[in-house]
């Protein structure tokens, strides 16, 4: 056993480290750092910078234009990204999408969009969950009818993140009533141009329009853009869901949130005493980064058995968990150390142009919007229920 | 012994409920934190119609009552809709303030008060995080007056109000317990200055600067420069009001949990008859049933002598602040997605308990705090 | 609303004291106090003092030779006692079976049986656990055939609490295989002296053997010990059940667990601080104590609605789930601040009588020994499973 | 970086998970803890045969490795079945300081102990608590030799050794680091009295009375009266033994309960099918892993610099001590009534897990010692 990295490792490592200090932009890294919103622009421009450096499709086959790296590699890319405040790679095209329509494209289809994913034509959201479906993704009623060399698809998507930016999206649709209800969904590409598509943006408890519902009345689609066969888009759904989850512990995301917190409790005094002075306030921060560090080799566990060629299984499910719970309790305490400046809520000053001084200290209102923002983390891309569920089932087999 | 409530406050219960059923509804809400007042006027005029301000002044002062149940009745009502109306506010802290230590026309501005004339406690600063003693405000004697200069912060309300009760330091070092005097200020005064914002929980609150704001000695409460006694008085009722508003919000956030619970169905079941969640949300309603007790334990203590009843605001505000927690993250969490939006009635009921832990000192706070209350208490062990 | 107990409530309160203070014997209270073991003797002892005062049958009517109080007033007395280190009335006789005999007993049974619990001719214990049935009570398999003016009884019991001092048991046994689980069962009396009765106890993780496996191998009892009608026995089961629940919090219990746990943390000292002055410890405490303030005030609620005439309903289960809790929590905070010496397993100086000096603290052993001891407050009596699912179904109608 | 067993290791494993499963029953560890010697002579030759102390020791020192992964394949094995001969004790304690600082005959001894000699380090005083430092036993120089006087609290192993590590000051204060030496003191020499008694974990432990215990220049170790540093060493490598037995135990117990869960049956279905109990399951396995991955970062700093080797053994003898109350009281739960019987297999291992947070400090105190330890690092943030 040997827990630190190889010399290979350690290059790659400040090979990555470099490479942020001299091509991530300061007004970019600036903005995720002090928590203000980034515009579709910033990622646009960062998704170019490492397009140009062949680092953008983290998971993609050196062939398709990926980097080609082991899990072991794209953890530690992940990781230093998240530690110089990169904003996170937008996953629906790249993440997502790209592999399945590697797996399941026809060779037009891998030549039209691939490239155009790379490139940055598209923007592409997911259109996955439903109204009153949830965590029951079979359920999906949005129907795709065929008429002639087109599907007219009608229905609505909900928690569609940042369609507000997007003018693609890939859709899981009904082509059929028949059999088991896995059996009848097909896997759509729509062009949100279309007639007959709209998107209208739900406000969360943070204050944002980050997810939205879009709708489609009537929407004509033409058949190319199918991936894979008709009603065989649950094989395609399932093998998104496997490699949605690359950097599901959210390692670097929650040391950086981690490092956030303690500078916060250094600023903050109550009395003559910093908060990080306080015993009790002390032994929490404590506790959760003694819960980060032990699942920080977890991770690396399962990151060693993936590089190993072993696909990660259910052990993905422990690490979402748990990187959830570690992430949220340092979002509750960033919460609680900003103290009664808690209270004011002012999403302008989420604005990098906000010229106005802030009310109390600038760390305040970025830490009571993540803080209310970060409870998707336990809801979404599998609830935290859900992945009991498939550890009591796929590991203790209950 | 006794958790009945009286005939007057049975009544007052029932009428708040269905007038605020019918009248806060999300829109009111939303639409009086947009506004400049950061509150409803026709809310405010319903309350001040119904009495409810006059529950909370005791009969000396023209009220109707005053005690730690009135105070709890109103404030329940209030929690379970999430109304946010500056009842608190007016009459709680500033009301408070002005029966305990008296001004020159005091009952006048009670009666104002009851008619619904909103006042406001200008009192914690930038600095001061939940220290009640920290007061870096100074009043400076000139003449037969003084003069007010230094910063106010998170006054909750002070939008809506045309007057402060603005606390100064006299004499003694910035958290010193002694030396701090209280003024009325009207918030139109020469040096006076506003900044207006938005709250987490709905409603306004506003900094305020004061730069050699002048007040004559008739505005100085009580007439005196030892004012903390009564600052920490008014504030346990202040947090056992937000305590019992607390418990409404913990309630209305349960009924609508519950309610979907029934009725949504996953997996060809209704989410409710999953065991997990079963088992979760009877560990939520235990624990909201100890925030009602702790509640009461400190509403029953409010006139209790004041080690007492500072070791019952610790205690119950360290509580309310861990089920506020428990009860937000769980109901969200059972909810999913639609407990994330605003659009459902649960995103402000949240957001407003979670603010409860932010004001009047947070649960860790309370914690310490309850430690070195009850260390004399404990001393028999030693 | 007024929290504070009436005048009478008050009076009745310092009578209580009194009563305790000029009757507990010193002897019998120091071992409760100490967490020493008592004798059977030192049960029966204060059994009968408690019954020359009128006060042993705490929730009998007086016609039957209880005190008649209301819900506050055996309240205030279980927790004066509690707080007095008074045993607990051993509740076999006393708790349960009596109201079930009350309520469904011939007279010839309440005029037989009912005094002798009170004088304590009789120790009663339970047959209602049988090994594989734990929380799911209408699986009793001990069988119990009519054979002309008797039953012959075969079976097992189990977790039987106290059987080695019994001379004898109340049982549910299945007369019956017909219809539901629940309409075969009856309430036999059984002479723990017949022939075919074996007691084995059973040594639990603190070492001590509290709990017994009572066999019965063709046990003759006669049918005049039947209670209720045959197959009628569940009818009483539940009645007893309700019964069972009086002082489910065990509020008086905690209390004075409490008291010694701050005891031994101003005794206890590292380096120079005793351990009551550590910040993290002294929250700790402090975190339990709130909870026992609440669930005081909880407590008295249910107790004054008891009171007045309302039967405790499923808000029992919200005490003893809640109430266990905080036991549980201010047992291992006591077993945490004993410190290095809860290791030592010194079951001797569970005695009175012994004499050496302990292995460290005296407190150290007792300590551990109720830390391990009631991990079973959450086990028995409905376990905080079964609890929750009664509060799901009958407050919450999910 | 690399999370696999080498060959020996993968050897070794099996070999002692083969030997301890058939070997280490119940009974045979109860008897173990009935006798005097407090361990089971069987399963100690068959350990010494397979080579396991052995393991312990750096090549250097005639040993097979030495580092903190052979420690916590050995520990893990032991820990699952809930063995508890001395090796913790004999090698890595007492063996671990000889090393350390050696003595005239080192060598010699080492090989005794890799043959199965079992020597126990005295250390611990009644007063000391979790406080490496605390020393009140004295040394007093005395001719060409010194005087021991004082307590040694809870030596595991002791009434099975025939000699003790035996700390004692020679100058400081009773908690300084500097001033304490640590000599060789056979257990039968006049003055040193032994109490024996059993441990709730199994085995047995003494106090040791030592009254002018006369010992010569040659039995202190290293020559020298500077031995906190290697003391501290020594405990890191007992603490990653421990953490590492931990984790045995705690996955001896998950198996346990999983096969609980998966043939007991109530209300017509076997239990683990209840969702409640799944999903605290599932949290439990997940603590497991976490424990796990803690000790393994111990065992991967045990030669690092001691303020990131200090840190490292107080995050993990935190979680550890967390987690495994969580793993004790839930595997209890699960179970029910027989998870609290000593007549079946959980009950011995769930006390043992117990225990481990009962020696070399517990949660809470390694929780404020990581943030005092956690401090200098965390300047950087000033």
């Amino acid at each position: 056993m040997d827990i630190n990295y190889s010399a290979g490792q350690m290059a790659f490592r400040d090979e990555v480290k470099s490479f942020l200090a001299e091509n991530l932009p300061e007004p970019i890294s600036r903005k995720v750092a002090t928590g203000k919103r980034l515009t579709k622009q910033d990622h646009e421009q960062w998704h170019a910078i490492l397009f140009r450096r062949g680092w953008l499709a983290v998971n993609w086959p050196r062939d398709f234009g990926g980097p080609g790296w082991n899990a072991i590699e794209r953890n530690i890319f992940e990781e230093e990204a998240a530690l110089a405040h990169a904003p996170r790679i937008i996953p629906f095209g790249l993440a997502m999408l790209g592999p399945v329509l590697q797996r399941f494209g026809t060779p037009q289809q891998k030549d039209h969009w691939l490239p155009r994913i790379l490139r940055g034509d598209d923007w592409w959201c997911q259109g996955y969950s439903e109204p009153g479906a949830g965590s029951d993704l079979a359920s999906v009623t949005t129907s795709a009818v065929r008429v002639g060399d087109h599907y007219v698809v009608s229905g609505q998507k909900t928690w569609t993140t940042l369609a507000q930016h997007a003018n693609m999206i890939f859709c899981l649709v009904r082509t059929s009533r028949e059999g088991k209800p896995q059996q009848g969904i097909s896997f759509l590409l729509i062009d949100m141009k279309s007639p007959g598509v709209t998107v209208r943006p739900i406000v969360l408890i943070d204050g944002e329009a980050e997810v939205n519902e879009v709708f489609f009345d009537n929407v004509r689609i033409p058949v190319e853009n199918l991936v894979g066969e008709e009603n065989g888009g649950w094989t395609c759904a399932k093998y998104l869901l496997t490699h949605e989850r690359t950097n599901i512990a959210g390692l670097g995301l929650a040391r950086a949130a981690l490092q956030n917190l303690k500078r916060i409790a250094y600023a903050e005094t109550s009395g003559e005493t910093r908060l990080i002075d306080n015993p009790l306030f002390a032994s929490r921060i404590a506790s959760v980064e003694i819960d980060l560090m032990a699942m920080a080799t977890t991770n690396l566990r399962v990151v060693a058995q993936a590089a190993a060629g072993q696909a990660p299984g259910p052990e993905s499910s422990m690490l979402k968990i748990k990187g959830t719970v570690i992430r949220q309790e340092i979002d509750k305490l960033t919460r609680q150390a900003v103290g009664p400046y808690a209270a004011p809520f002012l999403p302008e000053f989420l604005e990098e142009s906000e010229q106005a001084d802030p009310i109390g200290p600038p760390h305040a209102m970025p830490a009571v919007q993540k803080y209310f923002n970060n409870r998707k983390l336990s809801i979404y891309g599998g609830s935290s229920e859900i992945q009991r569920q498939i550890i009591a089932k796929a590991i203790l087999e209950l | 012994m006794n958790f009945d409530l009286t005939e007057e406050q049975t009544i007052l219960q029932g009428g708040l409920r269905r007038f605020l059923r019918e009248q806060a509804t999300p829109d009111t809400l939303s639409g009086a934190t947009a506004g400049d007042a950061g509150h409803s006027h026709t809310l405010w005029q319903g309350l001040v119609e119904m009495g409810v301000p006059m529950a909370l002044f005791p009969e000396s002062a023209g009220g109707l009552g005053g005690s730690g149940f009135d105070i709890s009745v109103v404030f329940e009502e209030l929690g379970r809709v999430g109304a946010f109306e500056p009842l608190l506010e007016s009459g709680i802290l500033a009301g408070g303030l002005i029966t305990e230590l008296g001004t020159a026309n005091r009952q006048e501005v009670i009666d104002q008060i009851i008619a619904g004339r909103i006042l406001v406690l200008a009192h914690a600063e930038p600095d001061s995080r939940y220290d009640l003693a920290h007061v870096q405000t100074t009043a400076d004697r000139v003449d037969e007056g003084w003069l007010l200069t230094g910063r106010k912060s998170l006054v909750v309300a002070a939008p809506a109000a045309d007057m402060a009760v603005v606390s100064a330091r006299v004499s003694g070092a910035i958290s010193d317990r002694s030396g701090i005097a209280l003024f009325m200020v009207p918030l139109n005064n020469p040096g006076v200055e506003l900044r207006s914002y938005r709250l987490q929980g709905g409603g306004r609150a506003a900094e305020i600067a004061l730069e050699a704001v002048r007040v004559s000695d008739n505005e100085r409460l009580g007439g005196g420069n030892e004012a903390f006694a009564a600052l920490e008085r008014v504030h346990a009722r202040a947090c056992a009001a937000q305590c019992a508003e607390a418990v409404g919000l913990m309630n209305g956030i349960r009924e609508l949990t519950v309610d979907y619970l029934r009725g949504r169905r996953q997996f060809g079941k209704p989410i409710g008859s999953f065991q997990a969640l079963q088992h979760r949300m009877a560990d939520m309603l235990i624990e909201i049933e100890q925030a009602r007790s702790a509640t009461i334990n400190l509403c029953g203590h409010l006139d209790a002598p004041s080690a007492e009843r500072e070791r019952q605001v610790s205690a119950a505000k360290n509580l309310i602040g861990r089920v506020a927690r428990q009860v937000v993250e769980e109901s969200i969490q059972m909810h999913g997605g639609i407990g994330m939006t605003m659009e459902y009635a649960l995103g402000h009921l949240a957001k407003r308990l979670t603010m409860v832990d932010c004001r009047f000192g947070d649960a860790d706070w309370h914690l310490e705090r309850f430690v070195r209350l009850s260390a004399v208490a404990a001393e028999e062990f030693a």
